[in-house]
C-alpha cells in the first residue's frame, strides 16, 4: 500500500520498521526523543522501542560517535543522529579515522555497520555554520558509503538499506526535503545504495542534480523544454561510490553534462563528477562540462546575501541552454508569497 | 562603587536585556528577522552581574545564547538588532546574524553556535593577554550544555596548566534544548565538582541574584587579576522562553508548568527590585524603551548588503 | 584462586610480555618488522593485572601502546609478530601493523593509535553488553597523555550517565613521548581526581606492583558487575625504553638517568619474583622462549598479503 | 647567500626569523620543544625565543587550534604544528568551521592570521592512521589557503609568507620531502602562496604533481624523454586557492594532462584540477586528461601491500606515454638497497 508521506514521516517509518525488525538496531542522537523529534523523523520512536534502544545523548557528539562504532563492532546496528552536518564536524575523525577504515584494516574480523545522519540547512539566516552541505568531505573518504536521497520514497527505502548494509553508511538529508511529499509503500523495502536515478528523460543534455537541487534541476528542465531544449535529469542519490555508469550512459546519448550541486563547487562532488565522465566519455562531450553550486565563500547569513547564492531553475536554464547552445533568458518562476529563504510558505524558521 | 550604585546598574543592565529580547519576541513574527533568535529573557542576571564586574580592555566570548551577554559588555544595540534584520551595518555586516555576534570595540569579542568551539576562542585571547603583559581577563560565557562537550574538558586544563587569565561562567539553566539534566549529566555531581577536577578554583551561586553573581565575579576577577590562573563559576538559572525563537514552549511537555512557575516567581529583576527599592524604574524603563525605538527605527531602515561587495576581500581567492 | 597461583599466573604473564617485547627490540634492528613499535617493557604490571581479574567473555580495547594489552588477554601471540612482519597471516592479515592488533575471540577487541580515539569504542562495546543483557566488562587501557584528550572526558560521562560496564585503566608513566607532565597537566592535581570529578569510582595503584593491580582490578570488576557503574583505576608505572622503537633513548636528555634508574630499580617482574620466590622461573622463561622462537619462525616463513585480493570485499565501491 | 638546506632546516629558518621579526609569532605543538623538534624542524627555537613563545602543548589538539584562533583574533601569529595530518582530525571543527568562516562571518572586523603545519606521512608502515594525504578535504573550504611546498627553498618561503599573511594557511608537508636538501637563501623571503610553478618545460604533455608526487614525475619525465617523449612538469605547491591559469597555460601548449596527487584520486584534488582545466580549455584538448593517485582503499600497513600502492616514475610514465599515443614500457629506475617503503636508505623508520 503506498499513501503520501512527508520525508520526516518516511525516515520515521524507516526506522520505526528496523527497530522492530532487529532487535539490535538502536537510534541515538540530540533530541531524538524530543517533542520535536528531528523534525519529526524520530517522534514516537523511544515510546514504541524503549528507553535503551532509542535514546537522547548528552552533547558530545564525538565520544557518541567512537560509542556507536564501539557498539557497531560488537553486534547491534546504530543509527545517529544529527540535526546538522555542521555539528558532525567534531566527531570527523572517528568518522574519516576510524568508522571509514574499521573493516578494512581489522582485515574484515571487525566492521563497522553503522548509519549517519545529518541534516544539511538551507534558509532562514542558518548562516555560516549551520547550512553547510559538506558531502564532498565524505566523498573523498575510502570506506563508507554516502547517500542524499531527495524524494521521501528513496529516503525510506535507502535508510532501510543503509541500517542492513555492513558498511557504514553517511546519510545526508535536505532540511527543506521535510516539506515535500510522495507516495511511499507501507512495507519495508530497500533502494540500493549505489545507484543514481533518471527522474525525467531528455536528449540535448543530462542534468544531474544533487538532493534539493534535483527539484530545482526538474523545474529547471520544465522551463527548458518550453525553450525547445530536452534535458535529461538524474538524481544522483549516491555520492559514494557514485554511479558514474548511469551518468555516463546519458552523457554519451545527449553529449552534454551540467552537474548542479548542492554545496560549494570547488573541490565538490560535481569536479568528480566532471573528471570522472570525461574519463569514460572523453569522445562523446559535444561540449565543456559545467559545474554550478555555491560560491566559493561561506554562507552569508542576510537573506539578502543568501537570495544570489543558491542557483535557481531559472539559473540552471539558462546556463544548460547555453550549453546546448541555444542561449536563452528564463523568468523565475511564479512564487507567490514564497520569499527565497522557504521552501514554501509553511516554513518560519527558526530552523 | 557603594552597593546601591551598583545594584542600580545591574538593574538598569538587567531590564535592558529583559526588555530588549522582549522587543525582538514581539517584532520576530512579522517575519523580517530571518534568523534564528535564542533569547535570555529570564536569565538576565549572570550576564549583568559577571560584565559589571570587568574592566575596560577585558573580552567576552559567547555562544549561540549571547545576546544578553553582548548587551551587558555594552555591545552596540543599533547594530546588534541590525544584524537580525540581515542589514548591512549590523554588527557582522549581515553575514552572521544573531548567533555570530561581536563589538571588538566594547569588549565583546565573539559568539558563535557550534556548542563548546567558542570556548578555546576565549583562551586564546587569554594566551594573547599574557604573551603580551597585557592585564585582561577573559570570559567565556557557556551553558551546562556545554559542560558535556570535550573541548571544554581540554579548554579548562589548558587554561590551568598555562595559569591564564580566563574566567568560565557556566550559566546552567538545567536544560539543552528539550533535554533534562538528567539524560546528559549523572545525577550525582555538580558542574563545579567536575570543573573543579581539573584543578581549576571554582564559584558557585544563585544565577537569578545578579547582586551575588556580581559579588562571585568580582573574586574570581581579582583572584584572576593577581595570578592566581583561572576561575570557573556556575550560576543556576531558567529560560523562560523556547530554546530559540520568540515564544513560550512549555505545552510541549519538556518541563512542568510548575518548574516553570517557581523559576518564573524568582525573576532575576524583581529579586533586586524589591532589595534595592529603584524608585525611578519607570523612568528608566522609559528612556530604555525609546533606545529600543531608536535602534529599531534604525535596523530596519537601515540597507541590505550588497552581494558582490564582499567576497574578493573576506576569503582569499585567486 | 589462591594467592599464590594468582602470583605465577602474573610473573608467567609479565615474562611473557617482557621477553616478547625484547625479542622484538632484538629483531627490529633487522628491519624486517617494517612498522611503528611501542614497547611495554618496565609497564607489564598493569596489563597482567588487570587481564587476571577478567573473564571470558570480557574484552578489552587499546591504544598505540598495546603489545603488552593483546597478550596479557591472551591474543595470539605468533600473530601478533605476523602482524609485524606485515606478513597475511598477521591479526589483521597485514593491513594493520603494530598499532592496529585484535583478537576478538580472545576478548582483545581492538587497539588503534590515535590518542584518544579507541577510548568510546570501549565505552560502545559495553553499551551493546547492557542493550543485550550480557554480563561482560569492558576495559579500556589509555596512558596518561589520553587523560588530556577531550574525548575521554566525553567518554567518561557518557558511561557514569548510563552506567555501562566499563573500566578505563590509565597507566600513567609520566610521559607523552618526550614531553612531561609539567608541561601537560597541572601540578597540583591528581589523575583520579580529575576522573573523579565526573563522578566515576575510581582506584588507584602502585602499577609496578601487579598484586596490587591484581587486587584494585578485581574490586572493581566485581563492583562493576554487582551493577554500581564503570570504573576509573590509575596506575603508576614506567617506561624503559624509547617511546616508539627499540633502544633505549635516555640520552636524549628529556629524562634523568637518576629517574630512569629508580625506575628500572623497581622492576615490576622482581618485585613480584621476591614476594613470592618462584622457584621454576627458568623453566617458565625456556618455555617462553620456545613459544616466541616458534613464532617468530611462523611470522618469518608466512606469506607477505597479495595487493589485489582484498580490496573488493573490505571497502565498499561500485 | 645560499646553502644547501633540507626541509626541516629550511622550515626551521623561516620560524626561527619571524620570531625574531615578530614578536607576536608563536610556535606551539606536541613534542615542539622536545628532542626530535617535528623532524628537525624546530629544534632550539624554545631555546631561542623562550618557552612563552615556543611551547609543548597538552595532548587536546582540538582546544588547542581553537586556542590558536582566539589568539590569532586578538593579535598574536601562531603557528600550529601536527606530526601528521591524521591528528589534525580532531580539530577539523574547529578548522571548517570556525577558522576558515572567521573573517567572513564577523564582517572583516576579526580575522584568523594563522598558520597550521601538518606532516604527511608515508613509509615504514605507517599504515591506515599515520599516511593519510587530506589536502582535498581542506581544499574544499572557502576560507582557507592551503599549500604543498616541494621544495626546501619553497618550504621557506612559502611558510615565511604564510605567517605573514592575515588568511589562515594549511601548510601540508610530505615526510619523504624532509630527506630531500635544496640551495635555501639565508636571507628572509616570501615566496607567492597561490602560484604553481613550471618545473620542467616540455612540449608533448602536461604532467602536474602535488607534493612529493613532483618528484616522481621529474623522474616519469626523464623516461619519457628518453622514449622520444616530451613532458612539461608543473609543482602545484598551492591546493586553494588553485592556481588554474598556469596549468591552463601549459595544457593549452601541450594538449594533454596527467594530473599526480599524493592523495585518493576519487573526489581529490586532481579532480577539480581536471574539471577546472576542461571548462577553460575544452577545446584544446587532444586526449582525455588523466588522473593519478592512490587507490580507492585506506593505506595497508604491510611493506609488501605498499609496494603496489604509490604511483611509481615508471607508472607515471607509462600512463602518460599512453595518453600522448606512444604506448611504451618503462624499466624501474635504479635504486639500490633502497626498500619501497624508504625515500632512501638513510630512513629507517619508525617515523
Ligand atoms: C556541537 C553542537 N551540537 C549541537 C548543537 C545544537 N544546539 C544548539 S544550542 C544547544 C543546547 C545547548 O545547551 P546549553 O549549553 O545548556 O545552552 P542553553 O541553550 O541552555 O543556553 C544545542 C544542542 C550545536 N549548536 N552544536
Ligand atoms: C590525537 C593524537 N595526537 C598525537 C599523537 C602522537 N602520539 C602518539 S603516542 C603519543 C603519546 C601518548 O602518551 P600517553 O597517552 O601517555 O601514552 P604512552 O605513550 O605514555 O604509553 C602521542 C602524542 C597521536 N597518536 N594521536
Ligand atoms: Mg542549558
Ligand atoms: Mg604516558
Amino acid at each position: 500500500m503506498e499513501r503520501m508521506l512527508g520525508y520526516g514521516q518516511a525516515i520515521r517509518e524507516a526506522l520505526d520498521q528496523a527497530l522492530a525488525d532487529d532487535p539490535d538496531v538502536i537510534v541515538m542522537g540530540l533530541g531524538v526523543p524530543d517533542p520535536k523529534g528531528v523534525f519529526g523523523s524520530t517522534i514516537g520512536l523511544q515510546e514504541r522501542h524503549g528507553v535503551e534502544r532509542v535514546f537522547d545523548i548528552p552533547l558530545s557528539e564525538n565520544a557518541v560517535t567512537g560509542i556507536a562504532l564501539g557498539s557497531a563492532t560488537t553486534g547491534l546496528r546504530p543509527v545517529l543522529v544529527h540535526q546538522r552536518v555542521d555539528f558532525a564536524l567534531v566527531s570527523f575523525e572517528q568518522i574519516v579515522n576510524q568508522i571509514a577504515k574499521w573493516r578494512f584494516m581489522f582485515d574484515g574480523r571487525l566492521s563497522a555497520p553503522l548509519v549517519i545522519r545529518m541534516v544539511v540547512g538551507r534558509g532562514w539566516g542558518q548562516g555560516p555554520q549551520h547550512s553547510q552541505s559538506l558531502q564532498a568531505l565524505f566523498a573523498h573518504v575510502p570506506g563508507l558509503r554516502v547517500i542524499m536521497p531527495t524524494t521521501p520514497s528513496d529516503a525510506k527505502g535507502m535508510l532501510t538499506a543503509a541500517i542492513e548494509s555492513d558498511d557504514p553508511v553517511i546519510c545526508l538529508e535536505h532540511r527543506w526535503l521535510y516539506n515535500i511529499e510522495d507516495l511511499v509503500p507501507q512495507e519495508r523495502y530497500r533502494v540500493p545504495l549505489d545507484r543514481a536515478r533518471v527522474v525525467r528523460s531528455g536528449t540535448d543534455v543530462t542534468l544531474v542534480g544533487v538532493s534539493y537541487m534535483t527539484l530545482e534541476c526538474l523545474t529547471a528542465a520544465e522551463m527548458l523544454a518550453d525553450a525547445g531544449v530536452s534535458a535529461e535529469v538524474v538524481d544522483l542519490r549516491s555520492i559514494r561510490p557514485l554511479d558514474i555508469d548511469t551518468i555516463r550512459e546519458s552523457v554519451e546519448r545527449t553529449g552534454r553534462l551540467v552537474v548542479v550541486d548542492n554545496a560549494h563547487v570547488v573541490g565538490g562532488v560535481s569536479a568528480e563528477i566532471t573528471a570522472a565522465v570525461l574519463e569514460r566519455s572523453f569522445a562523446s562531450l559535444l561540449a565543456s562540462p559545467v559545474r554550478m553550486g555555491f560560491p566559493d565563500h561561506p554562507t552569508p547569513t542576510s537573506p539578502a546575501l543568501a537570495d544570489g547564492y543558491y542557483p535557481l531553475p531559472e539559473d540552471i536554464a539558462a546556463r544548460t541552454a547555453a550549453v546546448v547552445g541555444r542561449p536563452a533568458a528564463f523568468t523565475p518562476a511564479e512564487r507567490g508569497e514564497r520569499r527565497l529563504d522557504q521552501p514554501d510558505t509553511s516554513y518560519q524558521g527558526p530552523f | 562603587m557603594d552597593q546601591s550604585a551598583l545594584r542600580q546598574d545591574l538593574l538598569r543592565s538587567m531590564l535592558r536585556i529583559r526588555m530588549v529580547e522582549e522587543a525582538v519576541a514581539d517584532l520576530y513574527p512579522e517575519q523580517e528577522m530571518r534568523c534564528p533568535v535564542h533569547l535570555s529573557i529570564g536569565q538576565e542576571a549572570p550576564a549583568a552581574g559577571v560584565c559589571s564586574a570587568l574592566a575596560n580592555g577585558d573580552q567576552v566570548v559567547s555562544g549561540h545564547r549571547s545576546h544578553a551577554h553582548y548587551l551587558a559588555r555594552g555591545g552596540d544595540l543599533a547594530r546588534m538588532l541590525a544584524e537580525f534584520y540581515g542589514k548591512a551595518t549590523g554588527c557582522t555586516g549581515g553575514l552572521g546574524g544573531s548567533m555570530h555576534l561581536t563589538d571588538p570595540e566594547a569588549g565583546f569579542l565573539a559568539a558563535t553556535p557550534i556548542v563548546g568551539s567558542s570556548i578555546p576562542v576565549g583562551v586564546g585571547a587569554a594566551l594573547t593577554a599574557r604573551n603580551r603583559g597585557e592585564d585582561r581577563v577573559v570570559v567565556v560565557f557557556l551553558g551546562d550544555g556545554a559542560m558535556e562537550t570535550g573541548i571544554l574538558h581540554e579548554s579548562i586544563n589548558f587554561a590551568v596548566v598555562h595559569r591564564l587569565p580566563v574566567m568560565f561562567c557556566c550559566e546552567n539553566n538545567l536544560y539543552s534544548v528539550y533535554s533534562p539534566m538528567s539524560v546528559r549529566q549523572p545525577p550525582d555531581r555538580s558542574i563545579v565538582e567536575v570543573a573543579a577536577g581539573h584543578g581549576i578554583r571554582t564559584w558557585s551561586g544563585d544565577g537569578n541574584d545578579a547582586e551575588e553573581v556580581a559579588g562571585l565575579a568580582e573574586d574570581a576577577v581579582q583572584a584572576i587579576r593577581l595570578g592566581s590562573g583561572p576561575a570557573f563559576l556556575e550560576f543556576s538559572t531558567y529560560r523562560w522562553r523556547e530554546h530559540c525563537g520568540p515564544y513560550y514552549d512549555n505545552d510541549l511537555g519538556y518541563r512542568t508548568q510548575e518548574e516553570f512557575e517557581s523559576w518564573r516567581d524568582s525573576d532575576p529583576i524583581e529579586i533586586l527590585a524589591r532589595r534595592e527599592g529603584w524608585p525611578d524604574r519607570e523612568q528608566v524603563a522609559l528612556d530604555i524603551a525609546e533606545e529600543i525605538r531608536a535602534a529599531v527605527e534604525f535596523a530596519r531602515s537601515s540597507p541590505f548588503p550588497v552581494s558582490d561587495s564582499m567576497r574578493s576581500t573576506l576569503v582569499p581567492s585567486s
